[in-house]
């Protein structure tokens, strides 16, 4: 049981974080804090990838002096692909905060409760679009 | 070396970059750049179908690295059926007028034109991208590119767009995860590559977690039955081009990664009966989702809202042809998904005519349009018909098939509801005919009203003539296309 | 990897998340999120992630911390966060099936610090062993990046000019459009007793 | 907060500082090679570079180095250097991206590797740069007129 922990202890931050970004994108009513939640959990899935990428005695993969031998050096395919997704997860948050602004200049206000009953009493067909208002 | 597989997309790449440019210059010229860009790749991706057709698929090694090493592109008959399908739209969308098509006075600084590119480049990406993580990224472009054209759509479609945005976030980091669980325990990230050492780890729960994962996040950009949440707002509050491009191709490509990923990479050692139920819960979530679809559609008073409900009901098709996974199941699930792209872009491009001339969206005051704008509406009448299923039309077809694959595996059930839902859709398209073409009109603005551009008519009736071409064909379609693709799949 | 400062690091992100979720006050979720992107970012180096490491801090750290501020110096910065009426059972059933599929998943996930690993074994192998050779490049990362897979990098390159298409797309100013863009407001003092 | 800042101590040091910021985001860059680095890191360096006079600095100056109109024209051309650099070997008989194909007798396949990554990291930090300027701009509320 301990050695699991041990092994897995990274692991299982990594779920704590990315469960934390996943209730707060799902529950929290404030837009902006949906957006946080948001980064939180992607920021945790960045960090899923890098601690499977280590390796004991790895070093940095930037080739040295000692060689090529891949058993030197951590693996560099999930750095790759983390860098890829940084990238694509900060563009996402520029649109998404565009996306905000709009918001609050048409309601005023972040709350997804209140912005959900202003466009139900916008609605000339009395047909709710937003039932509840969830998620 | 064929360079077929990858022109289309260097295509649509570099045509949104040079829209990018023209537009600062003039503000029409982005919207020729993009007529121009997607008519040439729906050229290479005619010639790149002909070819595969004929010496089987192509794979082309990206950077000269050999796959495993690489990233590789495949075009397989699969993958350029689907470049057809997503160039022609995106050629008709080009041409639509930029005013309705977008909702939007053309500007020189508003790119519209290279995000419909880059849109039509992430679905092309999808379609022939060989490599689990280099698929990742182009659904990436296309969902950024998508949450900037929804938000076109006036304070409402800002508000569904940033819906969209987390939910389709939050789908594409489950994907990652699922990615990153395969790739630590194959050390591979090549689809091929995998797919051979997938079925020698059967019952290892890392992969089954994966699977799930991929599953959710792909169903969540698919917008399949209980993971549809965001789709009726995000495509009855976007303009009408995009929101015929979303319904038409878009949530395709969820479909198209879903039927490759599901097929060829994991294969039957998971999805089967040994490993996770997947195939049965798609089967089954495609059955809700039709029936949800279909009835909520017929509650809608607002022409858009009622398409974009009925895009929830026939995305379940698909979903049940790709969970019963049979010869004819497939046939029926690849057929549906270019009908429904002609039928359901024609009708959200007729709704666009409709209001270029009126700026009517409830159904109950289209009253005597079919009068007055008569070429827009008999294209609508078509494409109404063909989703009904009536038979020489190509909606029929795909029904026909899936109807055929469930009789022959005894599953009564799937065949009842697709039965029952196209008597639903009759019932609410019958209601609109009535209203539209029957009554005579009440509203000054419907008597007064012109026929539409040429540009509307144009676009809207090259999609009637390929429906109409594409269920009069239909045989041939189905043995020289659809057919191979699906004995591909089930391989 | 000493991991008693490892294990200070994974706390401090929590805590940083669980305090930037419930501060009333904007500004100060921001500035927990940038500490919560910092720690990331060397949590990153010490994991031998250099690269990684370095585009963290400037693009998880800096930018994001920067465009927020600026969203909220465009909008307001109290949150309007309500407490729930009620707990909605299906959130946490939503999040309790996620930690399960994770958990399940984890039970045959081979043990990657191992020299033996499949990811070991796998393609890392041909690029650490040859990416001097064919390249001339010792940073693998940067070969992998611009050479072995550059159409990622060619993709994530467009990812990115979409995302600042999409924002311009979003926020430019359209003919009747009665909001008037470009309103930034002064900041003002967050409220006595706020967060 | 945005535009002139009211002590002329932060305005001074950042005017002096932000051409150097520019300048480490395109060591950045180019160093990539050899250490950690490249595009995207040195991008949003150069891209803070010019970020900084506009949030210190009166707009009249800090748009006048740098105008709004700049941000996509550097966001296209940056892709315009990455996209030719991948066509290119496709008329020598390799396929897109492949650098290797360029080789001839001035440089081998590995040669014309190494500079095909350098070339690609330039067009990946102008677009980078030019992206992140947009995006900044925009959320400021100053589009490019």
């Amino acid at each position: 049981m301990i050695d699991l922990f041990l092994d897995r202890y990274i692991y299982l931050f990594v779920l704590t974080l990315l469960a934390i970004g996943l209730y707060a994108v799902l529950a929290k009513t404030d837009l902006m804090k949906k957006l946080i939640g948001l980064t939180i959990f992607s920021t945790a899935t960045f960090l899923f990838f890098i601690e499977g990428s280590l390796k004991e005695d790895g070093t940095v993969p930037i080739i040295d002096s000692r060689g090529s031998d891949p058993t030197l050096y951590v693996d560099p395919v999930p750095h790759l692909l983390i860098l890829t997704a940084i990238v694509v997860g900060v563009g996402i948050l520029g649109v998404g905060l565009a996306l905000l602004v709009r918001i609050y200049r048409a309601h005023g206000t972040f709350d997804e409760g209140i912005i959900v009953s202003h466009m139900n009493d916008e609605d000339p067909h009395g047909v709710p679009h937003y039932p509840g208002g969830h998620p | 070396m064929n360079h077929l597989a990858i022109l289309p997309l260097l295509f649509l790449l570099s045509g949104a970059i040079l829209a990018v440019l023209a537009g600062t210059l003039n503000k029409n010229a982005p919207q020729v750049v993009a007529i121009t860009a997607t008519a040439s790749a729906l050229i290479a991706s005619m010639l790149g179908l002909r070819t595969v057709t004929q010496n089987g698929p192509i794979s082309y090694e990206l950077g000269g690295w050999p796959p495993p090493i690489g990233i590789e592109y495949t075009l397989d008959t699969l993958s350029a059926f689907m470049l057809v399908i997503v160039t022609f739209i995106g050629m008709l969308i080009a041409i639509y007028p930029a005013r309705i098509a977008f909702d939007h006075v053309v500007r020189r600084n508003v790119p519209v034109y290279p995000l419909t590119l880059l849109l039509l480049a992430g679905l092309t990406g999808v379609m022939s991208s060989g490599d689990l993580f280099h698929l990742f990224v182009f659904l990436e472009i296309f969902a950024i590119a998508t949450y900037g054209l929804v938000a076109l759509g006036g304070d409402r479609g800002v508000f569904a767009s940033f819906r969209y945005l987390l939910f389709g976030t939050i789908g594409s980091g489950l994907y990652l995860l699922g990615v990153g669980f395969l790739y630590f325990s194959t050390g591979t990230l090549n689809m091929a590559d995998m797919a051979q050492i997938l079925p020698e780890m059967a019952g290892s729960t890392t992969i089954l977690g994966a699977l799930g994962l991929i599953t959710t996040g792909l169903g969540l950009k698919m917008a399949l039955f209980p993971l549809h949440i965001w789709l009726p707002d995000a495509h009855s509050f976007s303009p009408p081009g995009v929101a015929a491009l979303l319904a038409a191709v878009q949530v395709k490509a969820g479909a198209y990664a879903l039927l490759r990923i599901l097929f060829d990479v994991f294969g039957p050692a998971y999805t089967g009966s040994a490993g996770l139920p997947v195939a049965q819960l798609l089967a089954w979530f495609g059955m809700a989702g039709i029936v949800y679809g279909s009835v909520l559609a017929t509650r809608q008073s607002d022409v858009k809202r009622l398409l974009a409900y009925s895009t929830v009901a026939q995305l379940g098709y698909i979903g049940v042809g790709i969970g019963m996974g049979s010869r004819l199941a497939l046939i029926g699930a690849v057929l549906h998904v270019l009908n429904h792209a002609l039928m359901k872009s024609a009708l959200f491009l007729v709704a666009g005519g409709i209001i270029q001339r009126t700026g009517l969206k409830e159904i109950a005051r289209f009253a005597g349009l079919g009068k007055r704008m008569v070429p827009t509406m008999s294209g609508f009448a078509i494409a109404a018909l063909s989703m009904v299923g009536i038979p020489p039309l190509a909606g029929f077809w795909s029904k026909f098939y899936l109807i055929w694959a469930a009789v022959d595996e005894n599953n009564w059930a799937v065949a009842l509801v697709i039965v029952s839902s196209s008597m639903i859709t009759l019932v609410y398209f019958l209601r609109m005919f009535e209203t539209i073409f029957v009554r005579d009109a009440s509203e000054a603005i419907v008597a007064n009203a012109k026929i539409a551009s040429p540009t509307v008519i144009g676009t809207v009736w090259a999609l009637c003539t390929a429906i109409i071409v594409v269920g009069i064909a239909n045989v041939a379609i189905v043995r020289n296309f659809v057919g191979p693709i699906a004995d591909s799949l089930i391989g | 990897m000493i991991i008693a400062i490892d294990l200070l690091f994974l706390v401090l992100l929590i805590a940083t998340a669980l305090l930037a979720l419930h501060a009333k006050d904007l500004i100060t979720a921001v500035a927990l999120l940038t500490v919560y992107s910092l720690i990331t970012s060397l949590l990153f180096a010490g994991l031998l992630a250099v690269d990684v490491a370095l585009v963290e801090a400037a693009l998880g750290a800096g930018l994001t911390g920067l465009l927020f501020i600026l969203a909220i110096l465009a909008t307001t910065r109290h949150s309007s966060e309500r407490a729930p009426r009620r707990t909605r059972i299906s959130v946490i059933a939503i999040v309790g099936s996620f930690l399960g599929v994770m958990l399940f998943a984890s039970i045959d996930l081979p043990d990657r610090g191992a020299t033996d690993s499949p990811a070991r074994r796998g393609i890392a192998t041909y690029f650490l062993a040859n990416s001097l050779d064919d390249t001339n490049t010792p940073n693998v990362v940067t070969s992998l990046l611009a050479d072995y897979r550059s159409a990622d990098t060619l993709g994530e390159t467009f990812v990115i000019l979409t995302a600042a298409l999409s924002a311009t797309v979003v926020l430019a100013r359209r003919l009747g459009d009665d909001h008037p863009t470009g309103t930034i407001a002064p900041i003002t003092p967050a409220k006595e007793g706020d967060a | 907060m945005i535009g002139a800042y009211p002590s002329v101590v932060v305005r001074v040091t950042a005017a002096i500082v932000a051409p150097f910021i520019f300048l480490f985001g395109m060591y950045i860059i180019i160093h990539g090679h050899y250490g950690p680095g490249g595009g995207f890191a040195g991008g949003v360096f150069a891209a803070v570079g010019v970020v900084l006079p506009r949030l210190t600095l009166d707009d009249t100056v800090s748009y006048k180095i740098f105008p709004a109109a700049v941000g996509p024209i550097a966001g296209a051309c940056g892709l315009i250097i990455f996209l030719a650099t991948g066509i290119a070997p496709m008329f020598f008989g390799g396929s897109f991206l492949d650098y290797g194909a360029l080789e001839n007798a001035f440089m081998d396949a590995a040669r014309a590797r190494y500079l095909g990554i350098l070339v690609v990291e330039i067009g990946v930090g102008v677009t980078v740069f030019g992206a992140m300027v947009m995006i900044f701009d925009m959320l400021a509320g100053k589009e490019p007129a």
